[in-house]
């Protein structure tokens, strides 16, 4: 078995979740190297678009910006914002990867600030960008993080962006069209989903020698998990050799 | 049609479609001579007080130079559209918290600090958290989506974003019930700023402008506008845009002055002509660290040269920028 | 004196309306030979734009439809009819030329049907097509139409396209952009604006051999005049030689 | 927020988005070859009772075969967006009243019967005054603007256009007063048509679609179809697509057929390509004038020919439409 780190496998798990023939909004990053991944080994034909603007471009290089000349490489169409965004907000994209400082049981996410006054903060970040929108508008929600007790918490200091809010029916109540929602979190150490009734975060597959007394530990909140929890599969050959070869060669994200 | 809820944020512009079609009435619609310099543009166009808008996306396709000039020339309390802002905001927030008093007052948050993967811009965070800027959230689309309502001439437009959300709450955004149809929506006012400056490809000198690549907002932000500076890579003749105007994007009555500007997205991308320029930015974000290094980092870059040309020199030349272009053109994958 | 004939008087005064370096929404026909002269006269900078795309094209001939090859002859853009439409909602059109089967005393217009059961109309007529946005949103409404009886009536069977509406304040009551409405309708027989405090119609001068009987007894409505009802100017040589020699050379509508 | 009035005219399709997602929801957005014949199209992609809209622009850049088709495939209960809609009306309204059972059941009209300059057609007057098709009235923009609304994936859009007139009452419009100002406005509700088609100049066989010129309101109905049928000049490779992806307007994954049909909108005009048929369109409306001159011409242009390239052929085939090429380039001014 070849041997592998932690952003590897992250990158690995988050490329197997995308079905081919999808539509994906990505950022940069890990996102976006699962995304080129997917499409080298089982989804040729997922599509990728940048909310800046770029439809189904054939990536070459990793890019750094969402909105840098490498998103636009072989693309099918150069458009506005507005545009991407309304596609999503129509139905037309399937997935999307999000981040965030904090993230709760219903997935919510918080990349606003940290501390709760917010004319003056503790910690100020960037805010929405995006994140909101898509999170909004499309079908399913991935987040890719790394797992640790700071950012799994029990309830986001700043709602940025929604996942299932406070719980089963909260996003119809809300307003958000009825076919979205959180979907996976990958982590360092885990996969999780969200329960189909309560829309709590729950165990899917541990990664290989992780114990689900390690996940709870680095876990803000109390996580269920699924009755028949299983191991995540350690990244294959072919996934290793494609992802440093062809998608990460300078080692951009699996060199951290 | 009944009103459910309204954000707590702030309102930093009027979106009144009959107070802009005022601001505009004589606005010339004439097919003049709009040549001129990046230091003229700014002291005739961007005063201050005025809501500022800035086009292109984080590192992309920005109007590098009248961001600098505008820091140049000292504006104060400034209203700003912060819509994946990186490298724009981190110019403009240089003008506060370093003893020139307060270049920015208030901002419409997307996105802002960030430079996206490189990190955070240490004197931006040091600003922000001090409190001294009004903030007000929204998200890249409503953002984007309030630019847009302002080119349609209306006061607002219906989103199925920001619903249930800490970013609804302390936005200016409204949410209703659709008479329609019942279903809930976020209404987000229109964002008329007084002033944009856009980077693109080719104008010609009367402001008929087209580029490559993604339009981001831009679209929207040059009809949104009230007064617009169009700054390009190469002027070109009026009878090259009247040759395929299903090019032009943007047509000259928006336009109040046009500046030619080489490499004028630097140290920012220019899809198809200059990658951005990493090194420069990681040693710009080094030199936020502390106070006194970003003073002289500024005195350095901004305060003393004399304009872009002379900026561009001092970061390379041409030597570095071909280089940058190489990057773009992914030759040897991009490296 | 050069002859003339009604047709040519008309599209002169039209032209003689229009100031340099405005906008103007213009459709086929009259509203283009009238733009198109303006132009060539004392408004070099006039600014035209389609409903359905073009921006400032430098015309050649002139269009058969608002939307065919002719009108983006040299454009300097061409766009969308959301786009045209916007910027005249947004303040940025000027001037637009209008017409219908019937108008008003306030300059309401008529070019949905003639009698009063909308599902069974005595005569069906085309709609609206752009007439009531473009009379929504831009500064001046021009009419060019024939002076007859059956055209200038006391009610418009159906209200099409808004006027005055039911006079002063009307237009801003209903929503209207302020700085909007009527300003001049031309006709055979004479050149008509609106009283500024009543809004109503009202003669300001009469073309060469009219009398102001004769327009009474041609208008539907009690018709007022200003107190210094001039003469329409006849077309200047200058005038007509670049109309027949340039701008309707084949007599498409000077023929008529 | 408070609503003041509404039109009495019949909402004629939904403007829920939920329900237009759930349409979509397992649309293919895959790069798949899409490539077939028009009737092929036609007979899988336009339904009985089908919501219909045509792209372009009165006589210019019109689907024409497309058109066709539907005809001489007898599609019946049609609902329709006549949007400046002249020649595609006149011939799917030769569908009513003609024996062959009722085309067209509901029209959002913004401008119909009317052939601009040319005249109104006999015929589709007859039918409409025969009130045997429900109208509700629009106008060019708000009827664009509901495409555009349902592009945006959103249930309306507001307008201060229709208000204070007829127009307004006889549509399913409604007024409100604006939340944010007090302003007075129209919202009007989204339209989410079953089926569309489209006639671009180049597209390939996935359907990215680019045209030259105008767009007028093909862009916002290509995203607000349900279903979207691309006619083109001329396929291109996909390589010559990704070469230019600024040019592309309409990215594949709206798509579901594409159709090369040369000379494809004639009798109307291709922008570039070649100038509408005028003496054709005379011809056409003269023998609309009785049923019995009308029913003869209809058999011999549509019923008796087998597709499109046959009735180029019966037009008068290459030196027409090489004519007619002449007269687009403006040689001779347009003689």
């Amino acid at each position: 078995m070849p041997s592998y780190n932690a952003m590897e496998l992250m990158i690995c798990c988050a490329a197997r979740t995308l079905e081919d023939r999808r539509t994906l909004a990505v950022g940069t990053g890990v996102p976006c190297a699962a995304a080129m991944l997917a499409q080298r080994i089982h989804a040729p034909n997922l599509t990728i678009v940048f909310e800046s603007g770029s439809v189904a471009p054939q990536l070459l290089t990793m890019p750094i910006s969402v909105g840098d000349s490498r998103t636009l490489y072989h693309a099918a169409m150069a458009t506005s914002m507005c545009d991407i965004m309304e596609f999503s907000q129509r139905g037309l994209i399937d997935y999307t990867f999000l981040g965030g400082a904090q993230i709760d049981v219903y997935g919510n996410l918080n990349s606003t600030q940290i501390g709760s006054d917010h004319a003056r903060p503790r910690v100020r970040l960037p805010g929405s960008g995006g994140a909101n929108d898509l999170a909004s508008f499309c079908r399913r929600i991935l987040v890719v993080t790394n797992h640790d007790k700071r950012r799994f918490v029990e309830r986001v200091d700043f709602l940025t962006t929604p996942g299932y809010l406070t719980g089963p029916g909260a996003r119809e109540a809300a307003g958000l069209p009825r076919d979205t929602g959180p979907y996976r979190v990958i982590t360092d150490l885990a996969v999780m989903g969200y329960h189909p009734q309560t829309k709590r975060m729950q165990l899917l597959t541990l990664h290989p020698d992780v114990t689900m007394q390690r996940v709870r530990d680095h876990t803000g909140f109390a996580i269920d998990a699924v009755a028949d929890v299983g191991q995540t599969p350690a990244p294959t050959e072919d996934e290793l050799r494609l992802l440093r070869e062809e998608v990460d060669p300078l080692r951009y994200l699996i060199g951290r | 049609m009944i009103e459910l809820s309204r954000g707590l944020g702030e309102l930093f512009s009027d979106p009144s479609p009959d107070a802009a079609r005022l601001a505009i009435a004589e606005k010339s619609r004439s097919l003049t001579d709009k040549l001129t310099t990046v230091s003229d543009a700014v002291s005739r166009f961007v005063r201050d007080g005025d809501y500022l808008a800035i086009g292109g996306f984080g590192l992309n396709r920005i109007p590098t130079a009248i961001v600098h000039e505008i820091l140049r020339q000292g504006r104060q309390n400034l209203r700003f559209a912060g819509h994946t802002s990186t490298h724009d905001f981190q110019i403009l927030v240089a003008g506060n918290g370093m003893g020139n008093g307060r270049l920015l007052a208030a901002v419409d948050v997307a996105y802002i600090i960030g430079l996206e993967m490189r990190g955070l811009s240490p004197h931006g965070r040091r600003v922000v958290e001090s409190g001294e800027i009004a903030l007000t959230e929204w998200t890249n689309y409503t953002l984007a989506l309030r630019f847009k309502a302002a080119a349609m001439g209306i006061p607002f437009l219906p989103a199925r974003s920001l619903l249930g959300t800490d970013t609804f709450t302390r936005s200016a955004a409204r949410s209703i019930e659709c008479p329609f149809t019942g279903e809930k929506l976020a209404l987000v006012p229109a964002l008329y700023p007084d002033v944009a400056a856009i980077h693109v490809h080719e104008a010609d000198r009367h402001g008929n402008a087209r580029f490559r690549g993604m339009s981001v907002a831009d679209l929207e932000l040059a009809r949104a506008a009230k007064r617009l500076i169009i700054t390009c890579e190469r002027l070109v003749p009026e009878e090259e845009m009247r040759r395929d105007p299903t090019r032009t994007t943007i047509p000259y009555f928006l336009v109040d002055a046009v500046c030619e500007v080489p490499f004028g997205s630097y140290p920012g991308n220019m899809p198809g002509e200059y990658f951005s320029d990493e090194v420069h930015i990681r040693a710009w974000l080094e030199a936020e660290n502390t106070q006194e290094t970003y003073r002289d980092w500024l005195r350095r870059t901004i305060y003393g040269t004399r304009d872009f040309a002379d900026y561009l020199q001092l970061c390379g030349g041409l030597p570095r920028l071909q280089e940058l272009r190489r990057q773009d053109l992914m030759l040897d994958r991009g490296r």
